[in-house]
């Protein structure tokens, strides 16, 4: 997938201008949340065959954290979202 | 020449008299390597996944466990996954004390497969050598290489000159990042990949196990907490005890019973090339970029790089990787430039969080799981389904696979052979 | 007190120079090491994305002195060198609505042109070069080859290319190889 | 020129000869010839070697898929093995070599295996080699792997180069034959932005192999015509020798262009090869269709051609396949191909038309024999006849040459590159592909038509609905459309009762016993009978193989061919050169260079660079009559330690942090505080991986209120500005905190040792004294006397008394150059990486020698430093877990050997004294070492099983790569200056 992402700032750029990172579907927990929490936050992951949610870094481009929602079984890009937007209506 | 197995059909034996009888008969009388049976209404184990892991998991199972009431279900064809897909490397040269021994005992049994199965997988110790580039990565390759001699594992750290002796055509005078050395195991090597599957396929169905392909599992059922089988696109099979080993679809099988895995599915590329003339004798690795590469028995050269870095099912990757891929191999061997590169093609890695695999039980007394092999799943298999087997008749672990336990993350026992922490796709 | 004649020292000095590649006449490429000036790097403070006018003022006047980069930051450029002064003045404009970072060492800027200047990029870059969708004056941060660069149009056939200094030469010597088959003629000082 | 070629006719440039060498013996061609038709032309049949079999393989097609006429082209480093000679646009000084036979290729010993072919069937090296075991590797293996592959590469470098591109369109169209031109054209007229992508030297596709008029037009004619319109509008670019290799997502298509593959005088200055990126917002596939062969005894005979291929040899290079042609087919091709042979004046000895009933359009001089097959070809290294067999009578025919025409395969390999399956079309007889998938639609005889006025229609017609579909509502089709004509052919998947081998994949000997063989195996399911009998694995990735293959399997099975389906396409297309894949980036060039604003400065002063990264830095600043670097190094940290030293720090990662929440975002970042860090002060932090584990270290400065510098490692640089983005954007996107990378903007030094404050006050205005400017201050100062501002750190790796200061970069050398000369008096010494690396091992320092992420902040003996009163930083909530609070944990401890004589190296293991060497028994190992001259011993850091409570205790250093195992003692990690005087001073 991924030859190109369409930044939300920058338009379609190749994968070489980006670093993923992973599920952007989880939620830091609170501070004081379990430690079960914490533990799922930090390596357990849906992992779903179908729509999922990734963190994608423009790195050589605008430097932004993007969240690219995709399908993983068509690589079908459904929506390019900049982080801070996403995170404000999560 | 011909022996009866456990369940009463004749299975040929291979040898070279066989392959010269028949072919003095027209090559008329070859008997299909496996049966393809229809499925009873119950096993005492089903195996989810007809690749490499399953068929070995049931094979041993049935030859070193005696346990032969046994079906693997394969939803295509056996083999079809990563046994089939992979770059053939073996190689136990690990570090940690979780991987290192389990790595050991399977290129211990590499050493003896063929007879042991009766089947040519071409298993060739050709030599492993990782290549070093800097102060830190030998000195990296110096701890490596003594974790495995602590444990009785040959290794060897070569100087400059010595890998220059042996592999001249690498770039030794116009590197960006020139070569200081190489860490080198002598007993890795590569395995012709889907010989294996059917090796063990045809060893397992020759011990009674049913091998049933075109067989997808689309539900676990349960009663009172135990998994009492599966459904599945022929109909419901029973089983004492369920173990998955789907590998990339790990998470797919796992969310029929709700079980969340720290796991990530991701696609990794492997590329052959056109079929050339002896080229190079060993598998190398760079140290400077992400390639190896190794030459098959029929001429071409099999190599690979990292994996694309997204969650992927497809097995597909991107151009961009490919490049990358290219680029660090010329950068290793300069003459690569005019070889072409027939196919690549990817394979789906189950990705583990500290790139790690698990092989345990699960929160569900008669269910197993063998998972998270990231993209060293094929020097594994063999070790994989002693180990899997062992845990599945026993019920506890085989000493060599102790830590590859699924709640280690829980506890902090992390088995991070990279040091990169739980993002998958660096590992 | 040591008394020390304060040399700046050009990022591509060592850089080569001269005429290279093919020895056509008419389409070659120019290649130019720019003043040195400044870059200042514009960051707006949390919530002030908009502050398109109130940038304008802090560049030269010069017609592509702004550069968008990416949201809420800006590089402003210039051929003239600024003094303190110059520099905390235009901090106070844009007090509590944005920070500056000076980059005037740290970025430089490539000069590079000739009828087939976008035949060239794009052996670098993935972003379309096309008139149409990237007019005079327009920026756009972008990989060329492996290294990252700001890529802005200043002409019909002239762009220019604002690198980390320390992948200045690099990419100098990339977009002389880029250029061969045209024909380059690489200039660094006057 | 020999008779092969035809004195008149063809598309060849007469005038134009060329001369070039098959295996030294020279030939010539001419300007428009493949080497495939000057090798046809020159009599040249025999042209390679089968892979298992040595069988004598001739020329049997004239395109891509090409399995036999693979040579050896160029010399040296431009040696190219396994090229297609059909496929290579000849040029003048051509050198080929024929591959895969010893001694020649028309007497070759390997022939032998021929005659053990029963006893090579598929799949029988998995039966047997396996005794005795250890026979594999030293004597099996060995001889297969000589006797197997194709052509032999060479060892040489490559002397040309490479590039890669990138070039965007509206819509793409591949393959410049009818299908595509009249796409192309219908685009351009509209405006749009079009490429027209085109495998060979010329574009016209079956427009130059066909004598058929379209309409009242010649097709040559028509193929000018258009040429010349595209050619005139400025929106279409046609890319010739262009071959689209793989359709990847986001509607990116890889292209290679051959750029200089046609001459033997290369111009350094353009690449051989180029890689395109093609950025499409649509694309049309009009890659044509591949003519099937026949399944027949002998059909591997040189002088057995496809059909198509022999008309377009004969129509484009004007050659004659051969004195007397026997056609052999159950399509309309094979009469096509009787037609224009006998238009040439050549004979066609026979139609042998697998079809019950003759067509009654055939109205040349060949007798056709309707429902009747050929069985076997006859011949040796050529064809000699073929045996007929109609109605069950067997017939022998003469003939030197055969065409064959089993039908037509749509090529619909890139249309499956993204996941989608062919779907087999009893109507078509054929897989096709879906017709239009999200950004590709495919037109012409790739999508199953047939007659070539049809395939200019569809062209025409697809372009103009995707080019509304992208907005384009003037589009209309340049032609006008026509009804398909063509007959579809009943498959014929193999002949019955032949005597001699059937190859069904010609390059790896695959024969129609073995695909049978591996339906009784078990191995008929379509993937594993490829992978057991290698079929479709050759270099033409089964494009004339496959369909074959699974028709024959099918009748084996007794299933239909869509319910064997197909192996899955997978690029690429055609084998595409690792040069062209790698482009310029090779050599020196593999990846860019990083410098310093201090390399020429450190240059110099003669300093010995090494590759950290991208970067360069100086490791060492050797002097005259120094021999070896130890002595360079011991001479630099001993004088940093007695006078003082100039260090190159510009690598370090730097961030300027600003915003009115930077504070809190800081306190966020690191494990330990720094919401209250003073204005002014530094402050060493430690930076967590969310999973505990220590992720980069290094000092934080505030500057002012709102306006934060961090320096990181150089290693981590990229990581960790990456990490600080991702938390203030996807994590806390309220702070008001914000990131400039300032790295490059700064030039860094370091000025350690005694003396190092007399030396910097010499340029810095303001007071540095100690009361003035404590250990761990940071603030602007003046420099030179109000000339510059830089930024100084009092800051100390090395545990000496030190600062770091920061210029601008351009003024950076000035200033290193004003810090020397102001040191002189003070015997100042410039000192790289491995001094700085001596003293800050003699310090305990750690570096990512140490924070190797498996470490957390207690195991190097943080503890004390991560907060337990923040209530959130990254990192903490996972510190608490049972195996990071267990007691076995590897942690931070000295070892230094009993005898200073003896060493050891990083990276050896520790062991109790007298353990024996296991895993069990594996105490830890040394994770940095090096020769302390100050304390005239090698010295090591180590993370040891409870180090720090291990001080006293005797271990073996055991180094088993090496023999060497030095008996040592754990200690302090802190060798040097324990009170931290010096810092102080």
């Amino acid at each position: 997938m991924a030859s190109l992402i369409t930044c939300s700032h920058c338009g379609p750029r190749p994968k070489e201008e980006f670093t993923v990172k992973g599920d952007a579907a989880i939620a830091r927990p609170a501070a004081d949340a379990s430690e079960d929490a914490w533990y799922a936050y930090v390596y357990l992951r849906d992992n779903p065959r179908g729509r999922h949610k990734e963190y994608w870094h423009h790195t050589s481009g605008c430097r932004r954290w993007l969240v690219v929602e995709r399908d993983t079984v068509t690589h079908a890009i459904y929506a390019v979202a900049d982080a801070a937007a996403q995170g404000e209506t999560a | 020449m011909i022996a009866t197995s456990s369940h009463g059909e004749s299975i040929m034996r291979y040898s070279a008299f066989s392959v010269f009888l028949n072919a003095l008969r027209g090559n008329k009388s070859w008997r299909p390597a496996w049966r393809s049976p229809v499925p009873k209404n119950h096993y005492d184990v089903i195996i989810v996944g007809g690749g490499g892991h399953g068929l070995s998991t049931a094979y041993y199972l049935a030859k070193e466990f005696g346990i032969t009431n046994v079906a693997v279900l394969e939803k295509g064809y056996i083999g079809s996954g990563n046994v089939g897909r992979n770059t053939t490397i073996i190689r136990s040269n690990y570090l940690l004390q979780g991987n290192n021994p389990f790595y050991e005992l399977s290129m211990k049994l590499w050493e003896g497969l063929e007879q042991d199965f009766n089947f040519n997988a071409m298993v060739s110790q050709r030599g492993v050598l990782n290549l070093y580039h800097s102060d830190a990565q030998r000195d990296a390759y110096t701890r490596r290489g003594n974790a495995m001699r602590l444990h009785g594992v040959d290794a060897d750290l070569l100087d400059r000159n010595t890998v220059r002796q042996m592999l001249p055509f690498l770039d030794f005078d116009n590197a960006r990042f020139p070569i200081q050395g190489a860490l080198m195991q002598k007993r890795g090597g590569t395995v012709r990949h889907d010989a294996v599957a059917w090796g063990y396929a045809r060893g397992a169905d020759s011990r009674g196990v049913d091998i049933i392909q075109n067989c997808e599992v689309t539900g676990i059922r349960r009663e009172n907490g135990v998994v009492t089988g599966v459904e599945t696109s022929q109909g419901f099979i029973g089983c004492g005890k369920l173990a998955l080993a789907a590998a990339g679809n790990s998470t797919v099988v796992a969310d029929m019973i709700d079980m969340k895995l720290p796991i990530e599915s991701h696609v990794l590329q492997a590329f052959v090339s056109e079929g050339l003339k002896p080229f190079i004798d060993n598998v190398v690795t760079f140290g400077a970029g992400h390639f190896y590469v190794s030459q098959s028995d029929k001429g071409g050269l099999v190599f690979g790089g990292d994996i694309d870095g997204y969650n992927s099912y497809a097995q597909r990757g991107n151009l961009a990787t490919v490049e990358h891929v290219a680029e660090a191999g010329v950068a290793m061997i300069p003459a690569l430039s005019r070889v072409r590169v027939l196919r690549s093609w990817g394979g789906v890695m189950d990705m583990s969080m500290d790139g790690s695999p698990i092989i345990d039980r699960t929160h569900i007394d008669n269910l197993y799981l063998n998972a998270g092999w990231c993209y060293g799943g094929f020097k594994a298999t063999p070790a994989s389904g002693f180990c899997y087997a062992h845990l599945i008749a026993r019920n506890q672990p085989h000493e060599t696979a102790t830590a590859f336990r699924l709640d280690r993350f829980a506890r902090g026992r992390m088995i991070d052979e990279k040091g990169v922490g739980s993002q998958p796709n660096l590992h | 007190m040591v008394d020390f004649a304060l040399l700046h020292r050009s990022a591509l000095t060592g850089a080569k120079t001269g005429a290279f590649g093919a020895t056509s006449t008419g389409s070659r490429i120019a290649l130019a090491a720019l003043a040195e000036g400044h870059v200042l790097h514009l960051l707006a403070a949390h919530g002030n994305d908009d502050l398109q006018s109130l940038v304008s003022q802090i560049g030269d006047g010069g017609p592509y002195a702004v550069r968008a980069y990416g949201p809420g930051q800006w590089f402003v450029v210039g051929d003239a060198a600024l003094s303190a002064a110059d520099f905390s003045g235009k901090a106070a404009l844009l007090a509590n609505k944005a920070s500056i970072a000076d980059q005037s060492h740290g970025r430089v800027r490539i000069g590079i042109s000739g009828a087939s200047v976008e035949a060239v990029l794009a052996k670098g870059t993935a972003v379309d070069l096309d008139r149409a969708s990237f007019a005079i004056g327009h920026s756009a941060m972008t990989l060329i080859g492996h290294i990252s660069a700001l890529i802005t149009r200043t002409g019909v056939e002239s762009f220019e290319v604002m690198v980390l200094r320390g992948f200045a030469e690099s990419l100098w010597d990339d977009l002389i190889q880029m250029s061969l088959e045209f024909g380059v003629d690489a200039k660094t000082a006057d | 020129m020999s008779s092969f070629r035809l004195s008149k006719g063809g598309r060849v440039d007469r005038a134009k000869p060329l001369d070039f060498t098959v295996d030294g013996k020279p030939m010539q061609g001419f300007s428009g010839d493949t080497l495939a038709s000057a090798l046809l032309a020159n009599g040249r049949q025999l042209v390679g070697r089968s892979f298992k079999y040595h069988r004598p393989r001739g020329i049997l097609t004239a395109g891509a898929a090409e399995p036999n006429a693979l040579v050896t082209i160029g010399e040296g480093g431009r040696t190219e093995a396994n090229t297609r000679a059909t496929l290579v646009e000849l040029y003048s000084g051509l050198k080929a070599k024929s591959q895969n036979r010893w001694p020649s290729v028309d007497f070759d010993l390997g022939a032998v295996n021929s005659l053990l072919s029963p006893f090579l069937g598929a799949g029988f090296y998995y039966k047997t080699f396996m005794w005795p075991a250890a026979f594999w590797e030293k004597v099996y293996e060995p001889i297969i792997r000589k006797a197997a592959g194709l052509g032999r590469a060479t060892y040489e470098p490559d002397p040309d180069t490479y590039e890669k591109c990138w070039a965007h369109c509206d819509l793409l169209v591949i393959g410049a034959g009818p299908a595509g031109l009249a796409a192309a054209l219908t685009a351009g007229r509209a405006g749009a932005r079009v490429i027209l992508a085109n495998e060979g030297f010329e574009p016209g596709g079956s427009l130059l192999a066909e004598t058929a008029a379209i309409g009242e037009k010649a097709a040559a004619d028509l193929l000018e015509e258009t040429l010349a319109e595209l050619a005139s509008l400025p929106n279409v670019r046609i890319f010739s020798r262009t071959t689209v290799f793989g359709w990847y997502d986001g509607n990116v298509f890889g292209a290679v262009e051959s750029v200089q593959k046609n001459t033997a005088a290369i111009d350094p200055n353009r690449p051989v090869e180029r890689l395109w990126r093609l950025a499409a917002r649509h694309a049309i596939l009009a890659s044509g269709a591949e003519e099937r062969p026949l399944v027949f005894g002998g059909n591997d005979i040189p002088g057995v051609m496809i059909a198509g291929a022999m008309r377009s040899y004969l129509n484009r290079q004007a050659i004659a396949p051969g004195k007397s042609t026997v056609i052999f087919t159950n399509d309309e091709s094979g009469y096509r191909t009787a037609t224009d042979l006998e238009a040439a004046g050549l004979e066609v000895a026979a139609i042998v038309d697998s079809r019950a009933g003759t067509p009654s359009s055939w109205a040349g001089r060949a007798p056709v024999f309707p429902g009747a097959v050929v069985q076997d070809a006859k011949g040796g290294k050529a064809l000699a006849g073929v045996t007929m067999i109609k109605g069950g009578a067997l017939q022998t025919i003469k003939a030197d040459a055969l065409a064959m025409s089993g039908g037509w395969s749509p090529i619909i390999h890139l249309a499956c590159h993204r996941g989608a399956r062919p779907v087999w079309s009893d109507a078509n007889a054929a897989f096709l592909a879906p017709e239009t998938q999200d950004g590709l639609s495919i037109a012409g005889s790739a999508a199953g038509v047939g007659a070539l006025e049809a395939c200019l229609a569809d062209g025409a017609e697809k372009a103009r609905n995707v080019l509304r579909s992208l907005g384009f509502s003037n589009a209309s089709p340049a032609f006008t459309p026509a009804v398909d004509t063509a007959t579809v052919a009943k498959p014929l998947w193999y002949v019955r009762g032949a005597k001699g081998k059937a190859f069904v994949d010609y390059q790896n000997d695959v024969h129609l016993k073995d695909l049978g063989l591996a339906v009784s195996e078990g191995y008929g399911h379509v993937e594993l009978a490829k992978r057991y009998t290698t079929n479709g694995m050759a270099t033409d990735q089964g494009k004339l193989s496959n369909i074959n293959a699974i028709g024959i399997l099918a009748e084996a099975r007794k299933v239909s061919p869509s319910d064997v389906g197909t192996t899955t396409f997978r690029p690429f297309y055609t084998p595409l050169s690792f040069g062209a894949l790698t482009g310029a980036s090779k050599g020196k060039h593999f990846q860019p260079v990083r410098k310093s604003p201090l390399h020429d400065w450190a240059r110099k002063n003669g300093a010995v660079f090494v590759e950290t990264g991208l970067w360069y830095r100086s490791s060492w600043f050797p002097k005259a009559g120094e021999t070896t670097w130890r002595e360079s190094v011991d001479r630099e940290v001993l004088n940093v330690r007695r006078n003082a030293g100039v260090c190159d720090v510009s690598t370090l990662g730097k961030i300027e942090i600003f915003g009115k929440d930077a504070a809190e975002f800081l306190n966020r970042i690191y494990c330990n505080a720094f919401l209250k860090l003073p204005v002014g002060k530094a402050r060493y932090g430690l930076m967590l991986r969310e999973d505990g584990m220590i992720y980069d270290d290094g000092t934080t400065s505030r500057l002012a209120e709102n306006h934060f510098f961090m320096t990181t490692t150089t290693a981590y640089a990229v990581g960790v500005m990456n990490h600080l983005e991702f938390c203030a954007q996807a994590l806390w996107p309220d702070l008001d905190v914000q990131f400039a990378s300032s790295t490059d903007q700064w030039a860094q030094i370091a000025v350690a040792g005694p003396k190092s404050r007399a030396v910097l006050q010499a340029l810095v205005d303001e007071d540095i004294s100690d009361a003035a400017f404590p250990f761990l201050g940071a603030r602007e100062v003046s420099l030179f006397g109000g000339k510059l501002t830089g930024r100084l750190f009092r800051i100390s790796f090395s545990g000496e008394l030190a600062y770091e200061l920061a210029v601008p970069a351009g003024y950076g050398e000035t200033v290193a150059d004003a810090i020397m000369e102001a040191g002189s008096p003070h015997g100042i010494c410039p000192y790289g990486v491995e001094a700085l690396g001596v003293m800050r091992i003699e310090k305990g320092h750690v570096t990512h020698s140490e924070i190797n992420g498996t470490v957390i902040p207690a195991d190097l003996g943080f503890a004390k430093m991560v907060s337990t009163t923040k209530p959130d930083f990254i990192g903490r909530a996972m510190l608490s877990r049972e195996g990071m609070l267990a007691d076995d944990r590897l942690s931070l401890v000295g070892v230094k050997p009993l005898d200073p004589a003896t060493t050891f190296k990083t990276g050896s293991h520790i062991l109790s004294e007298s353990a024996a060497p296991s895993l069990e028994n594996d105490q830890g190992y040394v994770t940095s070492s090096c020769y302390s001259p100050n304390l005239g011993s090698t010295i090591g850091l180590a993370l040891v099983k409870h180090g720090p409570k291990r001080h006293g205790e005797h271990v073996t250093v055991w180094n088993d790569l090496k023999n060497e195992y030095t008996k040592a003692v754990l200690c302090s990690p802190v060798f040097f200056d324990p009170e931290n005087g010096k810092l102080h001073g």
